[in-house]
């Protein structure tokens, strides 16, 4: 920038170097005393955020210990992982919660399922989905209640043929002008339900499992 | 005889019913003739005579300057009255140099004329120099100076002569009436030019909506071999040289360049009977044909009128204008130029004055451009033209030029299918003569920095001679101390 | 020296504002203002690492070369940034989860470099420092505005969730605005952003011209030479 | 007469003007706009009414703000027209408001701000129809059966009761048109053939007898009118005929890759608004280039994303979309595709001299 | 091979960086208001984003995940496509002078060209493999360059129309932008 | 563990900066722009009538200016619109022309009843564009006057006057047609 007036050393290679380098080592200490005393209350943050999202599918009132603290990861045949998380009191497992997704108009939709050892639904919540605003977004509980409409299902309440919207022949309602997107969540969380099903002796029995139980929190 | 298709072009209507039945007439003598020592391109001619002085009918009035100009000649025989500005035939309405000639009434021709009874035994060179005499120039509108064409041969491998009888322009009739009423001495000239140029091959071309002007012509030239008239359809601009040539040869003549250049020379018939009558009896261009007309006019008419002939002299032999006159205009309704008053004198290149009413005119208020694209298609030239007219509106001349602005013809085809009526033309006039401007004011720019540099040099020297001169001095006045004080010590 | 200060503040509002005049830090801008809230925290945050950055870059203007100016600058936004987004998380967590995402994107707001640039590398500590604030915080009015436009058109809402970013005594600036208003959509995604700044430029661009008319009209009597200045 | 000298020529004009080449267009669309009306009953005139008064209405209000000669520029019936053709892309029994706010935003956002006729660059019509359909799809989506000459139309009352009164449209008439019944039930695992059986009928389509907008219910009757402006040289045959083509080809080569999933050309080119676009839409003047061949790229181009959109995307009529999109490569168009001028080559330089020698020949 | 097809339309059409993302749009205000300036800003950036999409891979890959030091993923990757334009600034306005008086400014501004540091960043988010990376960051690209042209076409023609003074100049262009970003939408889907 | 941590976190970054910033300063020597080519590129296109009607002593100092950003593109008077236009492209910058309007072009014209001769304009003139010698009647050579109107001001019997030049035939041309095609608006509040 300045040319003629920069002294003769600034033009060499090594300062210019060292001058970057000089800052980068600066930044890295920075950052690396920044990340020392923010990184363990970043974590304990995020696992309260999790925890904030299951106790909305798993009443307090069925469990005595951690929700993180007895997770389970269960793999497909195909591979695909999910983790379980588990609501135990008295050493008993008394519900499981993960994650379910459909197709919804815009993509994909995720949701929270909770499910007690009966197989009974407690509660759905949508995790994320891309569906228009004003038309698909009603499956948000800030936006409508349509999604309490879940609590309480179990495969045979109702039956197959109920676990459609009403314009498929099924009981749960769609909103108007948009189909789509209530046929997915009810899809979806028909297919958790089945999920528990088939997996839920292996969610059900407790095995303790040192490695997920090492991260405890309020 | 095969013709190739030319893109774009228009059909206005031709209203060449108003004046196409009326035989040529010659116009009276008026009481004053204005002869402007430019009618031509190029440099303006000289004034060789005196006022007070009394001239005959074709003598030398102005003497042409350097290469590209032609002089002027006495109209009738008469006194000059003076020199001095007159309002020009020119839309600025801006005065000219003009030599104003009170006629004898005797129209007594010069006895220095040189007639020729054999035109083709004459060198070419000296045909060019007999019609540069004459003051020819184009009468097809252009109005360059004829004989700088007929020499074309020196530098150009010509093998083609076109003549222009398309009369493409709605409502004129001035060449049509020539060709009908003196196809012969029309084909003579044409013949001449012909030997002048050396080309071995002669086409005339007229367009289709003049039928007795093409039977005419081609009475006239069964004689000759080398001479082919041919119809040819039409449509605006076909008269227009380079479309032309192409639709008679389908040869495109490049950008920038002269049809020429692919072995062509285009003459118009009004020229071609000039040259006629300058080479056979020695006379001079000092009268022409022009059509009067436009439904303002009373009686529509083609006459043969001296140069210099106020227009009002020509309107009132018509029987004047009405009152719905809304415009008035030299040449045809496509090209023509308005006129800032009657006053004005006709020129070399006035084939026509129109008195043309409202509704002939038919234009609107203008409005915005919807990008019909009709001047699109309408364009013979495969220019934008709404695109070019919204760059210089928006001042981005440079981007009119990038875009084709000096290969614009100025026909009017665009602007007169526009149904926006934008005055598109007119934006293309104006930006070409802004760009002329400014092409002279950087001239004349590099001119004064050369100007600048040369003084600044100049002073600089003066300085530095003077310090010299100084320092010698000095030099000198120190070595006469210091001989001075070695004397002094020496002694 | 007032006058100096004073400049800086003006420039930093309005008349070189970094959205409306210097037409910089448009992708925040137009990416978190479908509300106001969003376009508050953000403009915040934003002004925040632009005071700290002034104060970074104008204590190591004399030692920067121009081959590595560049760099240098991105290198102490960058961990400026980094740090302001590892200490929200940590220790203002709910804040942190309404603008997360956002924080990141302040490293890339041309704006900060350009200020760091044009004005930081060249001023005293004191002025860079008062040319960030003024500067975020003219982002953050652009921000607040565009947002409270968006949001009122799209949902007839403003500074919805309010309470989440600022906490619980600010849940009076939420309001709804209109009972049941169906909503239009279109605001709220990507092409209302742009057509509802464009409006807003030209609302500004009305507002300016009334302003100097009337500063001409008020100026014009008692200096008529000077007319047209204004 | 100094007035006389400030005019350059041409001092003739053909007879042609802005109001003229719009009143043509509106004769070319006013069979289809009736017959459309007689199918869908009163709603479908209030909706119509209303959407056309308040273009003209706006045109009114900007051009008075602007201070533009309101009456000369209001005279050349484009705001007219933009509205006409925005009504004939809406479900007819929308309510009212739809209209109004559609109105507003084709000539207020997409017109008059970039100054008014000729200044847009994109076709007003269609931007206030795209951002209908994004701000309020249940109401752009929702169509009913053409009932009119079923006679079971509602009368006068009922009608207001259905476009201002916000009243719930009767099920009984609501249904899909035939694009988004396909999509529909291709988006459900169906098949072409299963979703087109019994809904698919070109020459109902051709007639009119289906739901969807008013223009594009009496298919034939646009084309007829389309066919009349090309033959009265308002506009060119190279949009229409490129975009039907390039529609057309696109959706034969898919078909025979799969006719499970792909429908084929004759569903294509009749159903939804390919025939009002092609003749129309895309062929609106101030948007599509100024050339010929830019022309033909431009209804080719239309042609093309009108089929991605309705095949790949999720709306199942593209035809907005796809206008659009080309009138935002219309300038690129312009700038890259020009005619020859004469004397030059196609890339500008003059062209070089013929062969003196060969021409002697 | 289809897949690949597949996400780079994507990029380029429906997630637009520029219409969708919200990326980048400084440059595209900047520097499209002519059709020759926006292709060679274009292209520049296609070079850069590429480049730093790559190398922030490699980055992310080899040195941050290994050594886990996902906080200084920021620091380093802006490190990176800062030195690179630095080095392509220094390199255009060597060997073609022309085109760096028409990138002004904008050149070293690739640095804060948001779009670059977020299509890195994103890469991480979506886990992307190397060439999913370098496809990513050839389609924001391209898509960058895309509407970056058709916006400066757009641009030439307003220049050229009559809009009311309220409006010229950047409102207009905004107003321009919106209606192109409508249009765009109708890609939503796809892909 | 951690100690690992933060020195390979130190140790990468140090080593990341060092190899970029010697790569930046190896390609700011090789890659390296000779001098500003731009202030000749600005005075070559000024008019170079060193007239000093902008302010600057001469067109040198006024391309300086120009280069360095100190002075608008529309401050050469002789220049007029079209050398502010070309400046504008020049510099990238954007400026309304609407304001600089192309004034009147004058040339000096000198009476020559009142001339004294006293060569005090003779020397002023920055283009010699005056003729004449000591005690004998001057004139102006038009073509070379760049109307800066030195001599104008020098001249002790203000015999010479500033005269617009008029247009003839040759140089007259249409203007630009009214803008009434297209209201521009300018009636809206701003
Ligand atoms: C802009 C737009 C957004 C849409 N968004 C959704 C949506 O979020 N969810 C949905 O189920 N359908 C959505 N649709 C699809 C239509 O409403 C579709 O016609 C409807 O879902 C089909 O269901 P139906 O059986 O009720 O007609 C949208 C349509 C449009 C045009
Ligand atoms: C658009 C246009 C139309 C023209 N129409 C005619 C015409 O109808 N008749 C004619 O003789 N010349 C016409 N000319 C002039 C011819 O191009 C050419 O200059 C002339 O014929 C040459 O002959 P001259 O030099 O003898 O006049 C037209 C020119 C242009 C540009
Ligand atoms: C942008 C905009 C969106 C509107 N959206 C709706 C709407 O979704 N539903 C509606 O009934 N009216 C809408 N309106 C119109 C007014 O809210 C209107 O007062 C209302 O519809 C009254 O009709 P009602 O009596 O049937 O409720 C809208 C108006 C505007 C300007
Ligand atoms: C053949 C033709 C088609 C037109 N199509 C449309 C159209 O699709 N949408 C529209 O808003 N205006 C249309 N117009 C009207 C007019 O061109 C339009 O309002 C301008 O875009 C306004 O500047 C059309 C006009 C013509 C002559
Ligand atoms: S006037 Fe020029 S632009 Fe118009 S049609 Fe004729 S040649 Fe083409
Ligand atoms: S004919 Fe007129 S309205 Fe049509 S495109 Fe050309 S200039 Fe525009
Ligand atoms: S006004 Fe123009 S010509 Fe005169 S000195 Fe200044 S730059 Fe040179
Ligand atoms: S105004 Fe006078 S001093 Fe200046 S250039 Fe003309 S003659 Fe010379
Ligand atoms: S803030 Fe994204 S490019 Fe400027």
């Amino acid at each position: 920038m300045k040319g003629v007036l920069e002294p003769r050393f600034r033009q060499r290679i090594g300062y210019q170097a060292g001058l970057l380098g000089g800052f980068a080592a600066m930044a890295a200490a920075l950052l690396m005393m920044g990340n020392l005393g923010t990184s363990d209350s970043i974590a304990q943050r995020q696992q309260e955020d999790l925890v904030a999202s299951l106790t909305q599918v798993i009443p307090t009132a069925l469990y005595d210990e951690s929700l993180l603290s007895n997770n389970l990861v269960i793999t497909s045949s195909e591979g695909s992982a999910t983790t379980v998380y588990r609501a135990v009191r008295n050493g008993q497992v008394t519900a499981v919660a993960y994650e379910v997704s459909g197709a919804g108009y815009a993509g994909e939709i995720r949701l929270l399922l909770g499910v007690d050892a009966g197989g009974k639904t407690l509660g759905v919540r949508v995790i994320s989905h891309a569906e228009t605003p004003g038309l698909g977004d009603k499956i948000e509980l800030a936006k409508d209640d349509w999604i309490l409409d879940f609590n309480g299902r179990s495969l045979d309440n109702p039956d197959d043929a109920g676990w459609h919207v009403r314009k498929d022949g099924g009981i749960f309602d769609q909103f108007s002008g948009a189909t789509i997107t209530p046929r997915a969540v009810v899809a979806a969380v028909h297919e958790g339900l089945r999920y528990f099903r088939v997996h839920s002796g292996e969610m059900l029995a407790r095995i303790p499992d040192p490695a997920t139980n090492a991260v405890t929190g309020g | 005889m095969k013709l190739f298709r030319i893109r774009g072009g228009v059909h206005p209507e031709d209203r060449k019913h108003l004046a196409a039945d009326q035989p040529i007439i010659d116009l009276p003598l008026p009481p004053l003739l204005h002869i402007p020592v430019q009618q031509h391109i190029g440099a303006a001619a000289q004034p060789a005579v005196q006022r007070g002085q009394h001239v005959h009918m074709g003598e030398l009035l102005a003497t042409s300057q350097g290469a590209i100009s032609a002089p002027v000649h006495a109209p009738t025989s008469g006194r000059i009255m003076g020199i001095g500005n007159y309002p020009a035939h020119h839309p600025s309405g801006l005065s000219v140099r003009t030599i104003t000639l009170q006629p004898d009434g005797e129209d007594r021709w010069s006895d220095k004329l040189t007639p020729c009874d054999d035109p083709f035994a004459l060198e070419p060179a000296e045909v060019a120099a007999r019609v540069a005499a004459a003051g020819i120039v184009g009468m097809g509108g252009a109005t360059f100076p004829s004989a700088v064409k007929l020499n074309l041969r020196e530098r150009y491998k010509l093998h083609t002569l076109v003549i222009n009888g398309a009369e493409c322009e709605p409502y004129l009739t001035c060449d049509d009436r020539l060709m009908r009423e003196q196809a012969m001495e029309v084909i003579d000239g044409i013949r001449i030019m012909a030997h002048a140029l050396g080309v071995e091959r002669i086409i005339v071309a007229i367009e289709n909506n003049k039928p007795d002007a093409l039977r005419a012509m081609q009475h006239a030239a069964t004689a000759f071999d080398m001479l082919t008239v041919t119809g040819i359809p039409t449509r605006y601009p076909m008269g227009s040289e380079k479309h032309m040539v192409q639709a008679l040869t389908g040869l495109e003549t490049p950008a920038r360049a002269l049809t020429a250049d692919i072995g062509i020379v285009v003459h118009n018939v009004a020229t071609a009977y000039a040259v006629h009558q300058a080479l056979r009896f020695g006379w001079p261009l000092v009268a022409r044909v022009v059509t009067v007309s436009g439904g303002a006019v009373a009686r529509p008419a083609n006459l043969r009128v001296r140069i210099g002939t106020p227009v009002s002299h020509l309107i009132d032999y018509c029987g004047g204008t009405d009152e719905a006159t809304a415009r008035l205009i030299s040449g045809g309704p496509m090209m023509g130029q308005p006129l800032p008053s009657t006053r004005v004198p006709v020129v070399k290149g006035s084939n026509g004055v129109l008195a043309l009413t409202a509704a002939e005119i038919a234009s609107r208020e203008p409005s915005p451009c919807i990008r019909c694209a009709s001047c699109v298609s309408a364009c013979p030239c495969g220019l934008v033209p709404l695109e070019m007219a919204a760059r210089a509106r928006a001042g981005d001349l440079d981007g009119t030029v990038k875009i084709g602005l000096m290969d614009c013809v100025a026909c009017g085809s665009c602007s007169y299918v526009c149904p926006s009526s934008i005055p598109l033309v007119q934006y293309f006039n104006y930006a070409k003569g802004e760009l002329a401007a400014r092409q002279r004011s950087k001239h004349k720019q590099m001119e004064t920095k050369r100007l600048a540099t040369q003084r600044s040099a100049r002073i600089e020297e003066q300085k530095r001679k003077k310090r010299e001169a100084m320092a010698q001095r000095k030099r000198k006045d120190a070595t006469a101390a210091r001989e001075a004080v070695a004397e002094e010590s020496g002694a | 020296m007032a006058g100096v200060y004073r400049r800086i503040i003006t420039d930093g509002l309005w008349s070189n504002n970094v959205v409306f005049a210097q037409l910089l830090a448009l992708c925040p801008l137009l990416a978190v203002t479908g509300t106001a809230t969003n376009g508050l925290g953000m403009g915040l945050a934003t002004t925040f690492v632009m005071m700290l950055s002034g104060f970074a870059v104008s204590i190591f203007r004399s030692i920067v070369t121009a081959e590595v100016r560049i760099p240098v600058f991105v290198l102490i936004i960058a961990t400026i940034v980094t740090l302001v987004d590892m200490s929200m998380n940590a220790w203002v967590h709910d804040l942190h989860k309404v603008l997360g995402l956002f924080i990141p994107l302040i490293v890339t707001n041309c704006a900060i470099l350009g200020r760091a640039e044009a004005f930081a590398s060249k001023k005293p500590i004191a002025l860079a420092v008062l040319d960030g604030l003024m500067m975020g915080l003219g982002f953050t009015l652009a921000l607040v505005i565009l947002g409270a436009v968006r949001e009122i058109l799209a949902s007839a809402t403003l500074f919805s969730n309010a309470s989440l970013l600022l906490g619980r005594h600010f849940a009076f600036l939420e309001q709804q605005l209109i009972a049941d208003y169906r909503g239009f959509l279109l605001v709220a995604l990507p092409p209302g952003g742009f057509l509802a700044l464009g409006f807003l430029l030209a609302a500004k661009r009305v507002l300016d011209t009334r302003l100097a008319r009337r500063a001409e009209r008020r100026t014009a009597p008692d200096a008529p030479t000077m007319a047209g200045a204004g | 007469m100094t007035e006389l000298t400030t005019i350059a020529g041409p001092h003739a004009h053909e007879h042609n003007h802005v109001t003229r080449i719009m009143l043509l267009v509106m004769l070319a669309l006013a069979p289809a706009t009736l017959f459309g009306m007689v199918l869908f009953g009163w709603p479908a005139v209030l909706l119509f009414a209303v959407t056309v008064v308040t273009a003209v209405l706006a045109e009114v209000v900007c051009l008075a703000i602007a201070g533009r000669p309101v009456k000369r520029t209001l005279f050349d019936g484009s705001a007219l027209l933009t509205g006409w053709l925005l009504a004939m892309t809406l479900p007819p029994w929308a309510p009212w408001w739809i209209g109004v706010v559609g109105a507003l935003l084709a000539i207020v956002v997409a017109k008059q701000v970039f100054g008014g006729i000729g200044q847009n660059l994109f076709n007003p019509a269609m931007v206030a129809r795209v951002a209908l359909l994004i701000s309020f799809p249940v109401e752009m989506t929702t169509f009913v059966q053409a009932a009119g000459l079923a006679g079971n139309a509602p009368g006068f009352t009922d009608a207001i009761a259905i476009t201002f009164g916000g009243a719930a449209q009767p099920d009984a008439f609501s249904s899909a048109t035939v694009l988004g019944h396909l999509r529909t039930e291709l988006t459900r695992g169906g098949d072409v053939a299963g979703a087109l059986s019994g809904h698919f009928d070109p020459w109902a389509l051709l007639l009119g007898n289906t739901a969807g907008s008013m223009g594009e219910t009496s298919a034939l009757l646009i084309l007829l009118g389309g066919l009349w402006l090309i033959y009265k040289r308002v506009i060119s045959w190279h949009i229409p005929l490129s975009m039907l083509l390039a529609l057309a080809a696109l959706a034969t080569v898919f078909h025979l890759i799969d006719p499970g999933r792909y429908a084929g050309p004759v569903y294509h080119v009749v159903s939804g608004a390919a025939l009002l676009g092609a003749f129309f839409i895309a062929t609106d003047l101030v948007t599509s280039p100024v050339t010929p061949r830019g022309q033909l790229l431009f209804g080719a181009g239309c042609g093309l994303l009108v089929y991605v959109i309705r095949t790949w995307t999720n709306y199942p009529e593209g035809v907005a979309f796809a206008v659009m999109l080309m009138n935002a490569c219309t300038p690129l168009i312009d700038h890259y595709i020009k005619p020859r001028i004469y004397g030059r080559t196609r890339r500008g330089e003059p062209l070089s001299y013929p062969d003196a020698s060969g021409d002697d020949a | 091979m289809g897949e690949y097809l597949l996400l780079l339309l994507a990029t380029v059409l429906v997630n637009n960086v520029v219409l969708v993302k919200f990326l980048g749009l400084c440059p595209f205000m900047g520097v499209s208001s002519k059709i020759d300036s926006a292709l060679g800003m274009g292209f520049a950036t296609t070079f850069v984003l590429t480049l730093a999409a790559v190398a922030s891979w490699l980055l992310e890959r080899f040195l941050l995940q290994p050594l886990e030091l996902g906080y200084l993923r920021i620091l380093t990757f802006i490190l990176v496509i800062a030195a690179v334009v630095q080095f392509t600034e220094m390199a255009v306005r060597k060997l073609a002078p022309a085109l760096y008086q028409v990138l002004g400014i904008f050149l070293p501004l690739i640095t804060t060209n948001c779009a670059v540091l977020g299509v890195a960043l994103l890469n991480v988010q979506e886990d992307h493999s190397f060439i999913d990376s370098m496809l990513y960051g050839l389609g924001s690209a391209l898509g960058f360059t895309l509407v970056m042209v058709l916006f400066a076409g757009l641009r030439e023609r307003l220049a050229l129309a009559s809009v009311p003074r309220a409006f010229t100049g950047t409102p207009i262009a905004f107003i321009t932008a919106g209606l192109l970003s409508l249009a765009f939408m109708g890609f939503s889907g796809l892909a | 563990m951690h100690e690992l941590e933060m020195l390979s976190a130190l140790f990468s970054l140090t080593t990341l900066g060092l190899v970029l910033g010697a790569l930046l300063g190896l390609a700011a020597r090789h890659l390296k722009v000779e001098g500003s080519a731009l202030e000749a590129e600005i005075e070559a296109l000024l008019p170079g009538s060193q007239c000093g009607q902008c302010g600057f002593p001469g067109c040198g100092p006024a391309a300086t200016a120009l280069a360095s950003g100190g002075a608008p593109v529309t401050l050469c008077p002789p220049g007029g619109r079209a050398l502010a236009e070309e400046l504008a492209d020049k510099l990238g910058v954007t400026v309304d022309l609407a304001g600089v309007e192309d004034k009147p072009v004058l040339v000096a014209f000198v009476h020559e009843s009142l001339c004294i001769g006293c060569t005090k304009c003779f020397k002023r003139c920055p283009t010699d564009a005056i003729v004449g010698g000591p005690k004998m009647i001057h004139a102006v050579f038009a073509d070379a006057c760049t109307g800066c109107e030195q001599c104008f001001e020098v001249c002790p019997t203000e015999c010479i006057e500033m005269r617009a030049v008029q247009p003839t035939t040759q140089t007259w041309y249409w203007p630009k047609p009214a803008a009434n095609d297209i209201d521009d608006g300018r009636g809206i509040a701003a």
